[in-house]
């Protein structure tokens, strides 16, 4: 057996141990989808989970979103780090079930600076956690989710 | 699988805008359907986006993203002409790669 | 007064009918003078029953056909007929069966809040709201709020409590007709909407002194954080 | 705060222009809020897949003659998509109706595809016929944006329709006693903190007309303007409208020539 067919199969071995203990094994593998994080119930946790634990609140960590949200099923939200050296950005919802949105990986030539839409059931925090140079920082803003149409 | 993705990129000065929407119903796993009965969880978790076949962007997501995705972002570099190419995995394993050219 | 009902229902029957008041300068083809087998075909052949909501709802009684020209029904020329719808709806006004006005303010604030009923995707038997907050800004607190009808802050505290005050509040709300013939507002008692202890609460939002409609000076704290 | 100014602006319907301090200043905030939202939704909107979707099946041969619909005559000529949906509803000779985009995609479907329409018409929103319908009128719609809305009642059956279509919009009925007029029938008013527009003027008139199809957040789903109709009657307590029925072609050409002059900004993006 090649080097490379045993890397392969110790792999595999560790990906089946994984699936008995019920893990439940995509057909691609995720590189870094951290179920613990995105399992959180409590912001504790989910900063735990990041290796956050008490990040410091910094103005360099920018969340631009309108103050009010007319649906809560759609919240644009922009999240911004101007702090150098920044390797991840991730958008937490206070009042969610799982307070964990989205985490994205920034690469060297990536502008700390993405755009995406979240979910949120009501009123809430959002915050946005940065890690830059092995260290944390975060920002947290309130969106108002209002009731909208005829409510029929 | 799914339903292809609408993907937009612009070179300006230097930078590469990337705008990519998603066909997704990203179920949160806490809705019940008229019978009364939980609609399973199923949502996208793992995004890459590629600029000239360089990674550029590594997202993951939780139910909490909304339906029908929509990510932008800017990465230095690029022209037009370069290739962008953005895949997706959902929790069902289901995957599907869309590509665009940089304009 | 179910005299002066049968009479509107029989000038409402002229008004649609048109010839004796193709006078009005409206165009022949809408309104008064209109081609109505046209139009009474197109709703035939257009509508059909679905859950709840039956075709009989197309059926207009003499207030919905007198509204639903709203130029002629605005008219000078239409002044005494609104007068009589008017007096027509005050006429079937249930006041409260035990002479009590006020009910729960909490639990008028849930109805005003709620928009539910009547639609062909509502069960019957369940509740219906009030959709009080689609048309009128009503608890400080609450800043998604309609405006199509006026605002309501302050309701109590600005006009009083006194009988009168709650009679004309009540009637209102039983039957907005009875005070403007062809306000917006629905007839939430005559047409069944609201129950008699639904329409207590509703009053109680509006009347009592601890409701937050009539909360003093806090109006300036409760807008939004920023 | 003067509490009696503040209930007399609001008596007046005016109260953002007049009323002074705190009332003003927390709608001023709520509306700002919600206008920010709202331009933040512009850019990215998911109506673009369902365009594509629509895009493929415009083109994609099916039912039983095994034809696309590109040589659907939209008004402009067979096969002519853009700008087509800007100048519907119209009277169309061979069917000898007034039709809107969505009956006429049914005329073209049955014509060249061989399909029967009827199960698209019986079809609820949510189901695959008329996930077609949706998506279809995605895509026709989009080939339109930014055209002017170019809608003049000239024929008498186009005439008709407008004046059909206009007393449709003020006829009341139902236990609510809604008409269309009720709540767009006054300018500048909302409902919740949705604004409403006034269907009866040119700008309102396109605010509504000129924006439908459109994605809605809401529901995370595309909505045609015969669903938008549809849904507007179950609000307003009415039995359920028949799907490209005359009473919403009626309407839609109530609308279409109120707001001709105007600008197309189909699909658009709500609530």
């Amino acid at each position: 057996m090649t080097q490379a067919a045993m890397e392969r199969r110790q792999v595999l071995t560790f990906l089946g141990a994984l699936a008995a203990a019920g893990f439940v094994v995509p057909r691609v593998a995720l590189a870094n989808w951290d179920k613990t994080a995105f399992d959180a119930k409590t912001m504790d946790d989910a900063l735990k989970a990041f290796g956050a634990g008490a990040p410091a609140d910094s103005g360099d960590v920018q969340i631009i979103a309108s103050d009010i949200a007319e649906n809560g099923a759609v919240v644009p939200v922009q999240a911004v780090s101007k702090l150098p050296k920044t390797e991840r950005i991730a958008i937490l919802v206070e009042k969610n079930p799982n307070m964990l949105a989205a985490a994205f990986d920034i690469g060297p030539d990536t502008i700390p600076e993405v755009t995406a839409r979240i979910k949120m059931g009501q009123t809430s925090n959002v915050m946005v956690l940065v890690k830059a140079d092995g260290k944390f920082y975060a920002t947290a803003k309130e969106i108002k989710v209002t009731l909208g149409g005829c409510g029929g | 699988m799914g339903n292809p993705m609408k993907i937009r990129a612009s070179a300006k000065d230097g930078v590469t805008e990337i705008k990519v929407l998603m066909s997704h119903e990203m179920e949160t796993g806490q809705r019940k359907d008229a019978s009364g009965t939980v609609i399973p969880a199923w949502f996208i978790n793992e995004v890459t986006a590629k600029l000239d076949g360089k990674t550029v962007m590594q997202a993951q997501w939780g139910p909490s993203i909304s339906k029908n995705p929509y990510l932008a972002f800017k990465v230095k570099g690029g022209k037009a002409g370069d290739k962008v190419s953005v895949t997706w995995v959902d929790s069902k394993g289901d995957t599907r790669t869309d590509e665009a050219t940089v304009t | 007064m179910k005299h002066a009902m049968k009479h509107a229902a029989f000038l409402a029957a002229l008004l649609l009918a048109g010839p004796a008041l193709s006078e009005t300068k409206v165009a022949p083809s809408w309104g008064p003078g209109a081609d109505d087998a046209a139009f009474t075909r197109m709703l035939a052949a257009s509508f059909k029953d679905k859950g709840i909501a039956k075709i009989d709802r197309l059926t207009q009684d003499e207030t919905q056909a007198f509204c639903s020209d709203p130029e002629a029904a605005a008219s000078p020329a239409a002044a005494e007929k609104r007068l009589r719808i008017e007096a027509a709806n005050l006429a079937t006004v249930k006041w409260p069966s035990d002479g009590k006005w006020l009910g729960d303010w909490k639990e008028g604030e849930k109805i005003a809040q709620s928009g539910r009923g009547n639609t062909w995707t509502d069960k019957p038997g369940e509740p219906n709201g009030g959709n009080c907050y689609n048309c009128h800004q009503i608890s400080p607190t609450e800043i998604s709020y309609g405006t199509i009808g006026p605002s309501l802050l302050q309701y109590g505290a600005l006009r009083g409590r006194d009988e009168e005050t709650m009679k004309a509040a009540w009637a209102k709300i039983y039957n907005a007709k009875s005070a403007n013939a062809c306000s917006n507002m629905p007839r939430a008692g005559h047409m069944g909407i609201l129950g008699e202890t639904q329409i207590k609460h509703l009053m109680a939002l509006l009347f009592d002194p601890n409701s937050p409609v009539n909360a003093q000076s806090n109006s300036a704290k409760s807008g939004p954080a920023q | 705060m003067d509490r009696v100014s503040v209930g007399i602006a609001a008596f007046l319907a005016v109260s953002a222009a007049v009323a002074t301090a705190a009332y003003a200043q927390q709608k001023d905030a709520a509306q700002e809020g919600i206008e920010a939202y709202r331009e933040a939704l512009q850019d990215g909107n998911p109506a673009e897949l369902f365009e594509l979707s629509g895009e493929e099946l415009w083109k994609t041969p099916a039912g039983p003659k095994k034809d696309s619909l590109e040589k659907c005559d939209l008004g402009l000529g067979p096969g002519v998509v853009k700008g087509a949906y800007a100048q519907l509803p119209r009277y169309f000779a061979d069917t000898d109706r007034v039709q809107d985009l969505e009956s006429r995609l049914l005329t073209c479907m049955e014509t060249l595809q061989g399909k029967d329409p009827k199960p698209y018409v019986e079809a609820s929103f949510t189901a695959p016929p008329k996930e077609e319908m949706i998506a279809l009128a995605a895509y026709v719609s989009g080939q339109s944006k930014d055209d002017p809305i170019t809608v003049k009642p000239k024929h008498p059956k186009e005439q008709a329709m407008y004046d059909l279509g206009k007393r449709m919009f003020y006829y009341q009925g139902g236990p609510y006693d809604f008409a269309c007029a009720t709540c767009h029938g006054q300018e500048g008013t909302r409902i919740r903190l949705q604004d409403l527009p006034y269907i009866p003027g040119q700008k309102g008139a396109a605010a509504g007309w000129g924006s439908w199809p459109a994605y809605r957040v809401s529901s995370g789903q595309m909505w045609s303007m015969q669903w938008r109709l549809n849904d507007c009657f179950r609000q307003q307590r009415f039995p359920e409208p028949v799907y490209t029925s005359d009473a919403t072609i009626a309407l839609s050409m109530y609308m279409a020539a109120n707001a001709s002059g105007e600008t197309m900004k189909t699909p658009g993006i709500k609530r």
